[in-house]
């Protein structure tokens, strides 16, 4: 059913939806491996989306709008480090919150600004990721086989894909491998351990909840930017709950996070590219191949994932004195 | 005064909705006078609010979608001295007028532009959601596909099944780029500003999109090969310009009523020929004096040109 | 002075003798509307090792947590070494020298030792380097002190004996010269205590202070200088530990005399109530944790079971109590019980089977209920609790619960206050009142006077032998052989899943117990 | 354990949050160039102003009553269910296969039918989530989204290809005979001599909704059932020591929760809209968490936030209907709302604790 060009296409297609669900997905990890939990990623990608269009649609510079995503991110992640680390407030209801306010404001202010209904104008050229070719690709891409998987699939991708990419090893070597990650992953696992080693917790879930919105900052900006020219209304299109469920998917590991959302991308990319499936007499319908995905991953998680361990002091503010 | 009352999708939903906005702004600046308009959010809005604008007096008062068909059956009885305008359905009340496009129609003549148009013998058909609507767009289309080249491939995605399908660009660049790797080179898209994310796509992939509902061609100049116009604005403004003395009765804005059609500007003029003009024109001709007589997906559900 | 100035200490001058490691004065702090700490000074001289007693909830764990910058007190000065020093957070606290052993240690569960005792302490930002280092003075520390533990081990897999360790290395790793222990030996065995308290010898002959916190009067008497007394957040003594005497320390601390032994009649066994044969369990990772197990049990006897925590005695309470599942026959008066799949505590309860879990806090109680939503844990159905088919009688339930604070003596006797907010003494207390007032045919306890004040530990221990003269059965597991030998009628130690003999309590001893329960048979 | 008064605590923290919600929202509306302070007014006169702005403020209200309790139900057995807006639109679905398929001669009869119909398809729904989270052990969470969208696909592929008659534009299906049609709130008040405006959607389903919450405290604080399901929410460990099954707490939890949130399409579907639409649910689902978070996850809270929901929607129409400002500055506003109320709490908590304290020391 499916030859080996399709197969690269749909590889190719992958890698670009799970981008965005990445980076996510690592922003979550972060702040969820430190007790943090997030429920706003999709807040924050589109408040991100938002301002990271708008910037680039009006300076014409994409890594200035790049910059601005992050910018309104992080504004989203503070609001969220107030309610969960200093205020000791529910997590989930501000992330909820988040996700509101994200809604309504980019839209109020999209128009507001621009007068287009919430959309940014459509970006072009230097606003907007083109594809950057990795070396040789033209030299590889007559070799059979692994031509195509260099130079259509691996090559060809715009800077935050590989930026992406690189995040996953920069991820797991922050986390394991330096003195921050330790402190990090012992204040999601007890804080009152990382207290009474002397080390501000408080401190800590601040600067991983600043990575979080760091992080879901290049998401939007990615989407926007990336894969399409430009803000358009609630773009994020429920993409933040998608990489929320990768990341539990992805038992809170950076490397795990990776195959969790290139599984989503790849379900989604398989999805896209057969509308509808004939077998025989049967003709499956254009809405169960849409919701294919979901049905996968669910029989995915319950055949082969199993149980999955949160990080133990995650969604609970730390209380020294009740 | 006369007044708007939008549905669910919001009035800058690069739609019908967003068209009928073009048409209150044009008789707004041509006339100078002023008009009311409402923006719905929820299904319990639409007798609320076509009700409480009926009572500001506004007269007449146009309404998007069929989504209000229940609704004025409802609400219009109640004020009988009130024109009620209907975009995109038919109500049977004294005091209203039903507003029918024939998408089919216009989707035809775009759909043999794109079978002219492209050279690999496949196009694409990118709609919102797997609805009614969406498919008569898609029927039509595809017919108009088949009548140029009879053994085309039309490859036809939906977007999604949640309110979502309508506003993302990003799943419509991918739908997109999925079709052109499976060789199309022309992609009409129908989706609202999911759409906007397939032109894109289109642009960038150096091949021809077909925009929907109001002129897209400015979009990407020379990208768009044409755009399948639903003049909803014309049906907005020619009510707004009757105003109370507006007729009620079922309208049917066909292609001999010019209520649907093909986009051709300075944008896209390079992109159509002469021949291509002249073929869509005859088909137009035939289609508009009832010769030729494209399936209408309403009358049995089924599609003869493509499967969805 | 130059070792104080790279280690940042706020130093001025102060008038107390440079003899003294500590002085506190006139600490206060209040949680709420709870004072824990009341105007208290005291003082500990350098290279001593000085013991604090005082009831469940006197404020011993606050004033130590102030010490060490946990909390903050409301008012009062710390000096370290006759200076005085704010302490304001943990930081400062290691800084100044000071290392604390909590209570509740403070560890990350799924981190390895080292990477546990380097966690505030890393050296540098890279953890490779800092990981070697500490590895080496890991091993220093471990030859020094005998306190070995496996640096590569994960925290969760190790004994809470061993985890205490990687508590002290964490403490003399950061080079403390002032270490204070919450309760230390409260999870240890006789054979770990006395391994510790050579340490704590070790570390005072080197010039070190240490603050020991303790219920346990022998201990006191074993190891202290001086020891200080507290009640109801204030101090109310302090005095050299050669000059008292346990009797006169219980009375300064509970207000009245009390019985530091227990005073029982000898047993008159009567009808087998517990036939146990060939029990096996294996826990979730499938390793067997109980080997062949067979005991008997009568009425009005109780059995102890002796045995280094981790031999499978918790298994063995846990699978007769319902909670956990296995192989083998068990009887109760003569009846088989089901340990399959269809076994819960619900089926035990109701055969008469009642349970004092080793952990209160996690097994026992729910935190965050009320103690009155606490009595009726586990007897939700009891008829008694019962309005009317699907509805439970709540006030039925309060009135049950004033009724057993009282008759058990719990503090403060509020049924609506949450678990929580009771002192661990209490909380004991509130099982112990809800399990052993319906005079079950077999009671199982476990570890029943653990991190209990003195007090308590009479009033519970008086208990246990009156459900025994009642004639009902008792299964008791504790790791205090002083708890075993002193309630038991019978003694069975455990080792690695097995039962390693059965001893007389008048007739073995301590040595002879502790060879059994390291596996040495005779 | 502050010397904070309880009624101060539940009363009036809030209301500051409230205020101060309604100042910064203020202040946006300002910053968009319109007059807050009319827009304001305009909200609560619209809202609460008139029987017909409580009807729809009710009408909303019902169905983040049945949403909310629905999240609170499981989040007090520990379970974050997300799947509500999948649930109800099951439960639409139950609705309408009961007043489509079955013709009811009353619609008491009718009503019974479809608490019954929409109940068991909203529980259905939630039972695969909550098995696989029982059995295997995969997070609920994941599942009750992955579900969400589902649903929306097969209520996308039921009513465009089985459910719409035969010929209609409408994705939706045939109307409910007219005997299915529910008591208005009017007519329910009418009864008691009470007038009420008759242009509103508010229906007998309110009356559901309050015993439900009715229902909710009971079962929570009163049952067995719910007495074991809040010790399993706060420590499963403690309560398989008490004999409480967690893989039958966990189904039991999440077929109340689901049900709930199936209920909720009596109002929409059966009360409002007399036919099965495409989008009934409308992000209610989510309200409904917003709404029990708030509520703390008691049936009190959750109907109290449910209101405030409720007044924001009504007021937000109205504010549409009258003015320029864009229906997004309602998210906003709700955003605010939540945010300070909900999330943000402490920060006036804090501060009031300390007056309290110090107007206590001033009086010892
Ligand atoms: N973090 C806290 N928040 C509120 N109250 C507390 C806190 N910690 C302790 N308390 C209260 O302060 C009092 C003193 O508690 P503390 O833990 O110091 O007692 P303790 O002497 O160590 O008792 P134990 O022997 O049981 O360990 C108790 O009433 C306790 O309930
Ligand atoms: N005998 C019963 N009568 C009515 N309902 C019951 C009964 N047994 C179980 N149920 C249902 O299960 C819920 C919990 O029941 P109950 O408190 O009797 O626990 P149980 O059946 O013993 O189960 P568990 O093993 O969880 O204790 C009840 O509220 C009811 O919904
Ligand atoms: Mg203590
Ligand atoms: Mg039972």
């Amino acid at each position: 059913m499916m030859d080996f060009a399709t197969l690269i296409q749909i590889l190719d297609s992958s890698i670009r939806l799970a981008t965005p669900l990445l980076f996510a997905c690592l922003a979550g990890l972060f702040s969820e491996r430190a007790g943090v939990f997030d429920i706003g990623l999709e807040g924050k990608m589109l408040a991100a989306a938002f301002l990271s269009g708008s910037v680039a649609a009006v300076t014409g510079s994409v890594w200035l709008g790049v910059l601005a995503g992050i910018f309104a991110s992080l504004l989203m992640a503070g609001i969220h480090g107030l309610a969960a680390i200093t205020f000791r407030g529910n997590q989930l209801i501000s992330g909820v919150a988040i996700n509101f306010l994200a809604s309504g404001l980019t839209v109020l202010l999209g128009q507001n600004w621009f007068g287009l209904g919430g959309r940014t104008p459509a970006l072009t050229g230097d606003a907007r990721f083109g594809p950057i070719t990795l070396p040789f690709a033209d030299v590889i891409a007559p070799l059979p086989f692994i031509g195509p998987i260099y130079a259509e699939m691996i090559s060809g991708h715009s800077a935050l894909v590989y930026i992406a990419i690189a995040c996953v090893p920069a991820s797991a070597w922050l986390l394991y491998r330096t003195r921050f990650g330790l402190r990090l992953r012992a204040v999601g696992e007890n804080p009152a351990a990382v207290d009474t080693a002397g080390v501000s917790v408080t401190g800590i879930r601040y600067a991983a909840v600043a990575i979080c919105g760091v992080l879901c900052g290049l998401a939007g900006a990615y989407l926007a930017l990336g894969l399409a020219a430009g803000f358009g209304k609630e773009m994020t299109a429920g993409r933040g709950y998608i990489a929320l469920a990768a990341l539990i998917f992805a038992k809170w590991r950076p490397w795990y996070a990776l195959g969790a959302t290139l599984l989503f991308g790849f379900l989604e990319a398989v999805g896209n590219r057969f509308p509808s499936i004939e077998f025989g007499v049967i003709t499956l319908p254009a809405q169960f191949m849409q919701a294919l995905p979901y049905v996968l991953t669910v029989v995915i998680l319950a055949g082969f994932i199993g149980k999955a361990t949160p990080p133990r002091a995650g969604g609970e503010p730390y209380i020294k004195e009740r | 005064d006369p007044a708007l009352i939008f549905d669910l999708g919001g009035k800058f939903d690069k739609s019908f909705n967003e068209s009928a906005y073009e048409g209150a702004q044009r008789w707004a600046k041509e006339t100078g006078g002023s008009y009311k308009e409402l923006e719905m959010q929820s299904e319990a809005q639409r007798e609320q609010f076509v009700r409480r604008m009926a009572e500001t007096g506004a007269n007449p008062i146009v309404v998007m979608s069929f989504s209000n068909i229940e609704t004025l059956n409802t609400v219009a009885p109640d004020f009988p001295d009130t024109k009620f305008v209907l975009i995109d359905g038919v109500v049977e009340q004294p005091n209203v007028r039903s507003v029918m496009f024939a998408e089919h129609e216009g989707s035809y003549l775009v759909g043999m532009l794109a079978a002219m148009a492209s050279e690999s013998n496949t196009v694409g058909f990118i709609g919102g959601m797997d609805i009614p609507l969406i498919r008569q767009f898609g029927c039509g289309y595809a017919q108009g596909v088949k009548a140029v080249i009879p053994d085309a491939t039309v490859i036809a995605n939906m977007t999604g099944n949640t309110g979502a399908a309508w506003n993302d660009p990003v799943k419509g660049g991918e739908l997109a780029k999925s079709q052109i790797s499976q060789g199309a080179d022309v992609i009409f898209a129908a989706a609202g500003g999911t759409g906007m994310g397939v032109l894109q796509a289109a642009a960038d992939a150096d091949i021809l999109s077909i925009g929907v509902d109001s002129n897209q061609n400015h979009l990407h100049p020379g990208k768009v090969l044409t755009s399948m116009l639903k003049r909803v604005d014309n049906a907005v403004y020619e009510a707004f310009k009757a105003g109370d003395a507006v007729e009620t009765g079922a309208v049917n804005m066909n292609l001999a009523a010019q209520g649907v059609g093909y986009a051709l500007d300075e944008n896209n003029k390079d992109l159509i020929s002469e021949d291509m003009m002249t073929a869509v024109d005859a088909a137009a001709a035939k289609i508009a004096s009832g010769e030729l007589i494209v399936h209408d997906y309403y009358t049995d559900n089924t599609c003869p040109a493509v499967s969805f | 002075m130059a070792a104080v100035e790279s280690s940042g200490r706020q130093e001025i001058a102060a008038p107390a003798s440079a003899s003294l490691a500590i002085e506190l004065r006139g600490i206060s702090k209040a949680f709420g509307p709870v004072q824990a700490n009341k105007d208290i000074s005291i003082q500990v001289a350098k290279g001593s090792i000085h013991g604090i007693i005082g009831e469940n909830g006197a404020g011993k764990s606050t004033l130590m947590s102030i010490l060490y910058g946990f909390y903050k007190a409301d008012a009062g000065e710390i000096y370290i070494s006759g200076n005085l020093t704010p302490i304001p957070d943990s930081q400062s606290a290691i800084r100044a020298g000071i290392g604390m052993v909590f209570q509740h240690f403070k560890l990350v569960q799924n981190f390895t030792v080292l990477e546990n005792v380097i966690l505030g302490a890393e050296g540098g930002a890279l953890l490779r380097g800092a990981m070697a280092k500490a590895r080496k003075s890991l091993a220093d520390l471990a030859r020094e002190y005998e306190l070995d533990v496996d640096p590569d081990a994960v925290v969760e897999d190790l004994s809470v004996g061993h985890q205490q360790r990687v508590e002290i290395l964490k403490a003399l790793y950061r080079q403390a010269d002032i270490l204070i222990l919450d309760e230390p030996t409260g999870v240890l065995t006789p054979a770990e205590a006395d391994q510790l308290f050579r340490i704590l010898n070790g570390l005072r002959d080197q010039g070190k202070t240490v603050i020991l916190i303790t219920h346990k009067l022998r201990e006191i008497m074993e190891i202290t200088d001086t020891v200080s007394v507290m009640r109801r957040g204030q101090m109310t003594a302090t005095v050299k530990t050669a000059d008292t005497s346990p009797e006169e320390l219980a009375e300064l601390m509970v207000g009245r005399k009390v019985l530091l032994s227990v005073e029982k009649a000898p047993a008159t066994p009567g009808e087998m109530v517990l036939e146990v044969e060939g029990l096996r369990v294996r826990d979730d990772a499938g390793v067997e944790r109980l080997k062949g197990v067979s005991l008997t049990i009568r009425a009005g006897e109780i059995l102890g079971i002796a045995g280094v925590a981790g031999n499978g005695q918790s298994e063995l309470l846990e699978v007769l109590a319902g909670i956990a599942r296995g192989e083998g026959t068990v009887r109760l008066n003569g009846q088989e019980i089901a340990l399959n799949a269809t076994a819960d505590g619900q089926s035990r309860r109701a055969r008469g089977i009642a349970h004092v879990p080793e952990d209160r806090q996690h097994l026992g109680l729910i935190m965050d209920f009320s103690a009155w939503e606490n009595v009726a844990f586990g007897y939700h159905h009891a008829p008694e609790y019962q309005r009317s088919g699907l509805l439970m009688d709540n006030d039925a339930i309060r009135a049950d619960t004033v009724d057993k604070m009282e008759r058990y003596d719990v503090r403060p006797p509020i049924p609506t206050l949450a678990s929580k907010n009771f002192s661990g003494g209490n909380q004991q207390k509130l099982v112990v009142a809800r399990e052993m007032d319906r005079n079950p045919e077999l009671l199982l306890v476990g570890q029943p006077t653990r991190g209990v004040d003195i007090g308590a530990i009479e009033f519970i221990h008086k208990q246990i032998v009156a459900l025994r003269d009642a004639g009902k059965a008792v299964l008791l597991v504790s790791v205090e052989l002083d708890e075993i030998m002193s309630l038991s009628d019978r003694i069975a130690v455990m080792f690695d899943g097995r039962i390693m003999g059965e001893r007389d309590p008048k007739i073995t001893n301590e040595r002879e117990l502790g060879l059994l329960m390291a596996g040495v048979v005779k | 354990m502050t010397a904070m008064p309880k009624w101060a605590d539940a009363i009036l923290v809030p209301l500051i949050s409230l205020l101060i919600a309604f100042i910064i929202s203020g202040l946006v509306i300002l910053a968009i160039g319109e007059d807050p302070v009319a827009a304001m007014k305009l909200m609560v006169t619209g809202a609460l102003g008139s029987t017909y702005g409580w009807g729809y403020t009710l009408y909303y209200a019902t169905n983040f009553i049945f949403t909310g309790l629905a999240v609170s139900v499981a989040f007090q057995a520990g379970l974050f269910n997300i799947g509500g807006e999948g649930q109800a639109t099951l439960g639409g679905l139950g609705v309408a296969l009961a007043c489509l398929f079955i013709p009811w001669p009353h619609w008491s009869l009718a009503l019974i039918a479809a608490v019954f119909a929409s109940a068991l398809f909203g529980a259905a729904w939630a039972a695969i989530p909550a098995y696989l989270q029982a059995k295997r052990g995969s997070h609920v969470v994941i599942t009750t989204i992955m579900f969400n969208f589902i649903a929306s696909a097969l209520l996308v592929y039921l009513l465009v290809n089985v459910l719409r008659p035969e010929g209609a534009l409408d994705s939706a299906s045939a109307r409910f005979g007219d005997a299915m049609r529910l008591p208005r709130l009017n007519d329910i008040l009418a009864l008691v001599g009470i007038p009420f405006n008759n242009r509103n959607p508010a229906n007998i389903s309110l009356l559901i909704a309050l015993a439900s919450c009715v229902g909710v405290w009971l079962l929570m604080w009163r049952t067995r059932l719910g007495y074991q399901l809040r010790a399993f929410g706060k420590s499963e460990k403690a309560s398989v020591y008490a004999g409480i099954n967690p893989v039958r707490m966990t189904m039991y939890a999440m077929l109340i929760s689901g049900g709930l949130s199936g209920m909720m399409a009596i109002n929409t579907v059966m009360g409002e809209a007399g036919r099965l639409l495409l989008n009934s649910v409308e992000g209610a689902g989510f309200i409904g968490i917003a709404v029990a978070l708030m509520g703390r996850s008691h049936p009190v809270g959750v109907l109290l936030a449910a209101l405030l929901f409720g007044f924001l929607y009504q007021g937000g129409a109205e504010l549409a209907l009258w003015t320029s400002i864009p229906r997004e500055l309602i998210i906003v506003i709700q955003a605010l709302v939540i945010l300070f109320t909900g999330a943000l709490d402490d920060m006036v908590r804090r501060p009031v604790a300390g007056l309290f304290l110090l107007f206590q020391k001033g009086k010892a």
